[in-house]
């Protein structure tokens, strides 16, 4: 009941949002819809509940993690949003506070879902209940940034139904009791699968999902869109949508490495994640626009998690702990971000002083800066600790070095952009009421999170993590 | 291991309680002095009991994170930078509250003082952190407290430039050490220390690479040429006592991970001690050289931190020559004089640049073209100054030139050896260059700043500092003369450190240090005499002046009847004989007209390497910028690509299972 | 330390000031001139003691003590040297680098009382004694290595007193380490061709120029200074060279003596030989005073391995 | 395979070339319109048992592509007045012998294939000639509204190579599918009728100002 009331409750949510006029009221139903969602996860973790709907939906360890990444950003979120809806009325706010809730409803759906057909449609339906939120503004740049993002994830998630398709074919071999495209049955019975259907299937499922991950080169909506959403919605987005994206490659990941064929799946995921670390570094460089910025800062952590997940071993337990980590590193950074925008107005950088004219929030930018780019002793820094040790420990050393030297060029182009409007003497006009406890509630928590996640893994999150890299066939550090 | 973490805890508290009570600036700063040197002195107690022999001590901090517990502890290795950190520190923040109090109405002290007091404790805690992890956070939070501390006048655009430089050098040193450890790792059960060191003989070819990767990252963070880049500008920017503690302590920590590498991974291969000692000599001769070009008195003292990392590099790569070749008496006097260098080296560098920083506020500037005979407006500020000088440049009877001597004595003992180690007397050449141009160097700064003219009137309406200033200059200058008349008083600690580092038992290096021991009572008999000889010569002079009139009269001016200040000689031009003869080495520019003489120098590194190399990332990263330019129809053209791409690597490696 | 090593330490305190009488004598004579006597430094240290003294009133206390502390620190330097050539008064190991700081702390008081001034001729002179100074600094610490290389010794009286006895073993390296003595000599103690003082130019002086404000009793201990400090390393260069480790006592103290002054006359040659060179051309004065000993460490090592 | 329905394939074969070789939108449409009505009869020609799940998935399929999109695509033509040429980035002539090129390619690489049943080979070829097509389709044409078309003949493809596995893959499932395209056209539908309101033409081209200096 608890699994099927994690997708029911934000759609039900989201129906009801739609049904008053209230702005107030809208706001207490969306806080009280993801406190209940996350109340559902808290009782999901005390007692794990067993598969319903044969199979379909379960709650194993990896989808566990994202599940609750989901909710805790979501519960964040909304808790900003409160603030963040005083200030900005966007159009439809009706549409607004529905679409966040038919957001938490698929992606509550992707996470449970062990069927990869549901898992497609979850993922579909998540996609499509972001856009709307991008556009909120009504304007030439949003609807550009919402066209682009309709387009290319519209185009990549076709791909990876394509690449479901191919899983099912690399079923026929199977004895007919096994249900098509159930996960069990697909780990359970990898090494009959057929290879070469099985490989085509994980190809055009890394494309599909890879390009909503936004690995580079298929990362290109990323900047436009995150450079318009509201701060909320990219928040969302960095932390909430891309874990779910993640999730669909490792779920591939996993089928494939249970057949045995992880020397096949490993150098593309290695390779997707140079090539988006590269790409990262590029463009990080000389980035005036802070929620750019940020973007091109997801493109380098997508690329860092599916590194780990290409490196096997260890590098997968260092994955998942990252994918954690970079949802409450992103999401404080893009609400951070987000004050800044509303203060300033604008995110195009050009403002200087925060670090006077708005403290808090420029303080949490600065602690977003070092969590996300990895500095000890926040989270982020243990999950790339392990991912780079796992490089080593596979003898990539030359992999590891120019990891660490792609990571190092692209702090050095996050420190400038960022440290640049925080120092200096302040611009006029900066509304220091951005600064509002409504405002800085959220991140402040994810920033203690991802502090306490750097220096104290709680046993239960330990011991999903290590069978989520078991899972994904590698080991606990 | 109770009094460490009460003593770091009350330091933090201070720190704490300098925000908390920012509306109170007054009650704040002594709030903050008590806290930080109460909590200092406390912690100050089981290092001195672990250096006078205590047994070890260990904790394990309530952590829970992947690699094995956060180990806490103690040995004499720890103990000795410890000492080094709390008390420098403690006398720093003194200072600082002073120093401090003239910015109150700019705003972001407090948080200084928080910085301060968090760069306090994460440095204890490097030194003391006894697992991978720990060490890496305290490290980082070392360095961003650092980091915070320099941008404290962010409002000049040069601050903000030397942050950031500061900033990257120190990521980078990050993450390297990440890679470091990485490596080490693999073959251990966790990442504890202990674990690290149990492993270290199965590491075979490896060994070389954690070493090397070692001496780059820690070299990094201590500043060896050609790694420095960032340290003078960084130190220049940052208010003066965090200087202090920035060159006389946190760039010590690199040499406290070096030794440490030594200590966990044992006898390092010959190419190491080669490698540490050349970079050492180098380090020395060129921080002095470019430290003689400066004329801004804090940068200045920031290139001497260079050139004194490099004395150190110079006794640790002979130490570990030492331990390469297997001589024992080598590794113990090279190991010995760094530890010792490192020691003198916080002391009087702080001095000196606490000094520095009275200055600053007493003139307004730190340009030594307009200062000039602040000795007769300061005397306070100019005896400390003189005699951290003198001890920076190494001469008897003061601290500097103790340790120069036993690291001679180690280049001597390496030449006397018989193995390929010998070759590394010519260390001693460099060490002697290193000294006499130190002296010319300090004779500049001395000479510019307190002797002759004022050169502004700022520098000649300069009034003395107050007590809370120029007590920890005082205290600092008393320890350094201690130091250098009785050494013997720190010797057999810091054998104990040799011992920890060179895996040598104590009661063996207590042999090998005795002539170190018996030398270090000899240079007391000498400062005696010095001192005794001085005294005789006075007298004489005395009586002589006692019969003949002395007058006072202007300086003899060769028949020139009208001398100016501008007419005398210039930071600029005294250096200029010397930097002539090194040309390009000095990295400086000359501008030689008829009415002025002026040098201008340039950070080599940084400006003639680093930021064309910088620009050319960036001009790389700009070529890629064009595949994002805005057309939909191009991004999906990426996508197909990409798919045909893996279809061709499907189509190659999709066969077979 | 016996009362021998007292004598020695007393004779070289009187007859110091004789070396620059007789450098000055033997160019003169070698000049077809009579020169000064011999003594004159003498009656000059005696006039000058009992003259008043004037100080600038720019200067400070620095000025005041800096002849002192360079008397004091030459003073203490002697006492590190095996005069007598058997031991020192204070001797231990590394006593080398005691003895190349004592000298050198002279010169940074020396250099600090010139700046003290204020003066542009003296910080000149100040400059240019500072730089000459390092860069001899590195010679001289090669001349010790080499020297205890070949004696296996690392204090100066082990060094000074075994050196000798080791000519026929390593005499191509003890003769380089005895010139580059010589080179440094002339140059530490400022005689032709590095440094003239005998010149009334003060814009070619280096040492002369450095102390135009010292009058009277200072002015008279800075020449003395500047003699013993000549006969500490006319000193070394007969240690080096003369063997009188198994002499008696009175005859060791005769030889050495003897050594010293012909020393005295040697330098006195080659003023009378050599022009005062460009200050431009100094440094590589002092690089092949660095050289010399380089090359006798390479020879020692290369006969040790 | 029946007669019925290779010739239902071959002509979903002929739409794909007609959409490429076409300068008119509505004739874009109504080809798209036809391929999702041939694709609606398919599983009935393919699947012969007639199950409940084989009619509810032609039904449905024939609702959403044959019926509502192309209507809704045509209201939003309409309603934003979009100017009815197509734009093409590459002419008429080369579109169609790139898609040609692409059937070939797609014929080429189905029979080699290791299909469990032979007779999915020409099913297979056709959902690839339509994925290729579409993708040319996506990236050749300018207007925003002849990308959606290039993504349902995408979609189409995709659909097709599902009929494979039409037996085994469940009928809810087919269904989600279904809607999500359902609503993801809908959403870009909108999204195009927005365009035209905000820049005067539909050319997607216009919507250049997001990118890198």
């Amino acid at each position: 009941m608890t699994l099927l009331a994690l997708v029911v409750v934000p759609a039900l949510g989201a129906v009801g949002a739609y049904a008053h006029r209230g702005t107030a009221y809208r706001t207490a139903w969306l806080l009280g819809t993801s406190a209940v969602h996350a109340g559902l996860v808290t009782a999901a973790w005390v007692s794990r509940p067993a598969p319903v709907l044969g199979g379909w939906v379960a709650l194993d360890d990896l989808g566990a993690l994202v599940l609750t990444i989901v909710s805790v950003l979501f519960l964040v979120v909304a808790v900003y949003a409160v603030g963040y809806l005083r200030h900005e009325n966007p159009r439809g706010g009706r549409a607004f506070v529905s679409c966040l809730l038919a957001f938490l409803a698929a992606a509550s759906l992707v996470s449970l879902s062990h069927h990869l057909g549901v898992l497609w449609v979850g993922m579909e339906a998540s996609t499509l209940a972001i856009a709307p939120l991008i556009y909120h503004r009504h304007d030439r740049r949003s609807l550009e940034a919402v066209w682009k993002y309709l387009v290319l994830s519209s185009v990549g998630i076709a791909l990876a139904l394509l690449g479901t398709f191919f899983m099912a074919t690399a079923q026929f071999a199977v004895p007919a009791t096994d249900r098509p495209l159930v996960l069990a049955d697909l780990v359970g019975r990898a090494p009959q699968l057929h290879p070469a259907w099985l490989k085509a299937a994980f190809v055009f499922l890394l494309a599909g999902y890879g390009t909503k991950m936004g690995l580079a080169p298929l990362h290109t909506w990323k900047p436009d869109t995150y450079g318009e959403a509201p701060s909320p919605v990219g928040a969302l987005m960095c932390g909430g949508l891309t874990a779910l994206a993640f999730l669909g490659v490792a779920r591939t990941t996993q089928v494939v490495a249970a057949a045995g064929l992880a020397s096949f799946a490993q150098p593309v995921l290695i390779g997707f994640g140079v090539v988006s670390l590269v790409v990262a570094a590029a463009f990080v460089l000389g980035q005036a626009d802070l929620r750019r910025l940020l973007a091109y800062s997801s493109v380098e952590h997508m690329g860092l998690l599916v590194l780990g997940l290409g490196l096997g071993g260890t590098g997968t337990y260092g994955s998942a702990l990252h994918l954690v980590n970079n949802a409450l590193a992103k999401g404080l950074l893009f609400l951070a971000v987000g004050n800044v925008v509303l203060a300033a107005g604008t995110s195009s950088g050009s403002v200087r002083g925060l670090g006077r004219a708005l403290p808090i929030s420029a303080a949490l930018l600065v602690v977003g800066l070092f969590a996300a780019t990895g500095s000890p002793p926040f989270g982020p820094f243990l999950s790339e600790f392990i991912i780079l040790r796992a490089a080593v420990a596979g003898g990539h050393t030359t992999l590891a070095l120019v990891v660490v030297a792609l990571l190092a060029t692209i702090f050095a182009g996050m420190a400038v952009s960022i440290l640049r409007v925080v120092h200096g003497e302040p611009s006029p006009g900066i509304r220091p009421e951005a600064d509002h406890a409504w405002l800085v509630a959220g991140p402040i928590t994810l920033a203690l999170t991802v502090l306490l996640l750097g220096l104290y893994v709680p046993a239960p999150l330990g011991e999903a993590l290590r069978h989520a890299a078991a899972a994904l066939g590698g080991i606990a550090p | 291991m109770t009094p460490l973490l009460v003593g770091l805890a009350l330091v933090l508290l201070g720190g704490v309680a300098a925000v908390a009570l920012a509306r109170r600036p007054h009650l704040a700063a002594r709030v903050f002095v008590v806290l930080v040197v109460s909590g200092a002195g406390t912690a100050l107690v089981p290092a001195v009991r672990v250096l006078r022999g205590a047994a070890l001590a260990t904790i394990e901090l309530p952590t829970q994170v992947p690699g094995g517990p956060w180990v806490m502890g103690l040995d004499a290795l720890s103990a000795w930078f410890l000492v080094l950190i709390l008390g420098v520190g403690a006398l720093a923040a003194i200072f600082g509250a002073w120093y401090l109090a003239a910015e109150v109405e700019h705003g972001g002290v407090p948080q200084t003082q928080l910085g301060f007091a968090f760069l306090l404790v994460a440095l204890a805690l490097v030194v003391s952190a006894q697992a991978t992890l720990f060490f890496l956070a305290a490290w980082e939070l070392m360095a961003l407290a650092c980091y915070f501390l320099i941008v404290f006048d962010h409002r000049r655009a040069e601050v903000r430039r030397a942050g950031l430089v500061y900033l990257v050098a120190t990521h980078a040193a990050t993450l390297l050490l990440i890679v470091m450890f990485g490596l080490w790792s693999r073959h251990a059960p966790d990442f504890t220390f202990a674990s690290l060191a149990a492993v270290a003989g199965e590491l075979g070819a490896t060994r070389s690479l954690l070493l090397g990767l070692g001496l780059v990252a820690f070299g990094l963070k201590a500043g060896l040429v050609p790694l420095h880049f960032w340290l003078p500008e960084a130190h220049a920017s940052a208010p003066s006592h965090v200087s202090a503690i920035m060159s006389g302590v946190m760039i010590k920590v690199g040499i406290y991970g070096m030794l440490r590498l030594v200590a966990m991974l044992g006898a390092p291969p010959a190419w190491w001690g080669w490698t540490v000692l050349i970079l050492g000599a180098v380090s020395g001769v060129l921080g002095v050289l470019w430290a003689l070009a400066q004329h801004d008195l804090k940068r200045l003292l920031a290139y001497h931190s260079v050139e004194n990392i490099g004395i150190i590099l110079v006794g640790l790569g002979a130490g570990a020559l030492g331990l390469a070749y297997r001589i024992p008496l080598l590794a113990a006097l090279g190991v010995l004089g760094a530890v010792l260098h490192t020691l003198n080296h916080a002391l009087f560098k702080g001095l000196l640049f606490l000094g520095a920083g009275g200055i600053l506020r007493a003139t307004g500037t730190r340009e030594l073209e307009h200062l000039g005979a602040l000795a007769r407006r300061m005397p306070l500020t100019w005896i400390t100054f003189l005699i951290g000088s003198i001890a920076i440049v190494g001469l008897p009877p003061l601290n500097g030139f103790v340790s120069e001597w036993v690291v001679f004595q180690a280049l001597f003992h390496a030449g006397l050896s018989g193995t390929p180690a010998a070759l590394a007397v010519f260390g001693a050449a460099a060490l002697g260059l290193i000294g006499g141009l130190a002296l010319l160097c300090f004779a500049k700064v001395c000479g510019t700043v307190f002797l002759g003219h004022p050169r502004t009137p700022a520098a000649g309406d300069a009034v003395e500092v107050p007590a809370a200033a120029w007590g920890p200059m005082l205290a600092l200058a008393l320890a350094c003369g201690l130091l250098g008349v009785l050494p013997g008083i720190v010797i057999p600690s810091a054998a104990r450190v040799v011992a920890t580092v060179a895996g040598i038992p104590a009661d063996v290096i207590g042999e090998l240090t005795r002539p170190a021991l018996s030398g270090a009572a000899r240079i007391s008999v000498l400062a005696a005499v010095l001192l005794g000889v001085t005294g005789l010569t006075a007298v004489l002079r005395a009586t002589a002046q006692r019969r003949t009139a002395v007058a006072a009269g202007a300086t003899w001016a060769c028949g020139y009847a009208a001398p100016t200040t501008r007419m005398q000689y210039s930071a600029s031009s005294f250096a200029a004989p010397l930097v002539d003869v090194f040309g390009k080495l000095a990295g400086v520019t000359v501008e030689r007209t008829a009415q002025a003489f002026a040098t201008h120098p340039a950070n080599v590194v940084l400006d003639r390497a680093l930021e064309p190399a910088w620009r050319a990332v960036r001009r790389a990263g700009a070529r890629l910028r064009p595949i994002q330019q805005g057309r939909l129809q191009l991004y999906l053209l990426y996508i197909v690509a990409t798919v045909s791409v893996l279809l061709l690597y499907l189509a190659v490696f999709g066969g077979a299972r | 330390m016996t009362a021998v090593t007292w004598v020695a330490l007393g004779l070289t305190l009187v007859a110091a000031p004789a070396l620059p009488g007789i450098v000055n004598r033997t160019k003169s004579l070698l000049t077809g001139r009579r020169g000064a006597p011999v003594t004159q430094l003498y009656r000059d240290l005696a006039r000058l003691w009992r003259k008043g003294t004037v100080y600038s009133r720019t200067t400070t206390w620095v000025f005041r003590i800096a002849p002192i502390l360079l008397l004091a620190t030459t003073a203490a330097a002697a006492c590190l040297l095996p005069l007598d050539g058997r031991s020192a008064l204070l001797t231990f190991a590394g006593d080398f680098i005691a003895f190349a700081g004592l000298l050198a702390l002279g010169r940074f008081a020396l250099v600090l009382a010139a700046l003290d001034t204020g003066s542009s001729f003296e910080g000149m002179g100040a400059s240019r004694e500072g730089t000459f100074g390092s860069m001899g600094e590195p010679a001289l610490v090669l001349c010790f290595a080499a020297l205890a290389l070949a004696t296996g010794g690392t204090s100066l009286a082990l060094m000074f007193s075994e050196a000798p006895s080791l000519w026929s073993a390593d005499g191509p390296a003890l003769a380089m380490v005895a010139g580059a003595l010589l080179l440094l000599t002339i140059a530490e103690t400022g005689r032709v061709p590095v440094d003239d003082p005998a010149t009334h130019l003060e814009l070619t002086m280096i040492h002369e120029v450095m102390v135009l404000d010292h009058s009277g009793p200072d002015l008279a201990i800075v020449q003395y200074a500047t003699a013993l400090k000549l006969a500490l390393f006319g000193t070394m260069i007969v240690d080096v060279l003369v063997p009188r480790a198994g002499l008696p006592v009175a005859a060791s103290l005769a030889v050495w003596l003897v050594a010293l002054g012909a020393v005295a006359v040697a330098l006195g040659v080659v003023e009378a030989m050599m022009a005062r060179m460009s200050l431009a051309r100094v440094p590589r004065f002092l690089v092949a005073a660095g050289i010399l000993p380089a090359f006798a460490i390479i020879l020692l090592l290369g006969s040790a391995g | 395979m029946t007669t019925l329905s290779s010739l239902l394939l071959t002509l979903v074969v002929l739409t794909d070339f007609a959409i490429l070789g076409t300068s008119r939108l509505s004739t874009c449409i109504r080809a798209i319109g036809a391929q999702g009505l041939l694709l609606a009869v398919l599983p009935l020609a393919l699947h012969p048992g007639w199950s409940l799940h084989i009619i509810g998935l032609a039904l449905g399929t024939g609702v959403v592509k044959a019926v509502a999109l192309p209507w809704f695509l045509r209201w939003a033509i309409r309603e934003a007045n979009v100017r009815r040429e197509v734009e093409p980035l590459i002419g008429f002539t080369t579109s169609v012998l790139l898609g040609a090129a692409a059937v070939a390619v797609a014929f080429v690489v189905a029979p080699r294939l290791p299909l469990p049943e032979r007779e999915g080979t020409l099913l297979v070829a056709v959902a690839l000639s339509n994925v290729l097509t579409g993708l040319i389709v996506l990236t050749s044409r300018r207007k925003a509204i002849t990308q959606v078309v290039g993504y349902l003949m995408l979609e189409n493809g995709i659909f097709v190579f599902g009929l494979t596995q039409a037996e085994r893959v469940p009928f809810l499932l087919e269904l989600g599918v279904l809607l999500d395209v359902f609503v993801g056209v809908f959403i870009m539908g909108i999204v195009v009728f927005h365009i035209n309101r905000e820049f005067d033409t539909l050319s997607s081209s216009r919507l250049e100002e997001l990118k890198e200096p």
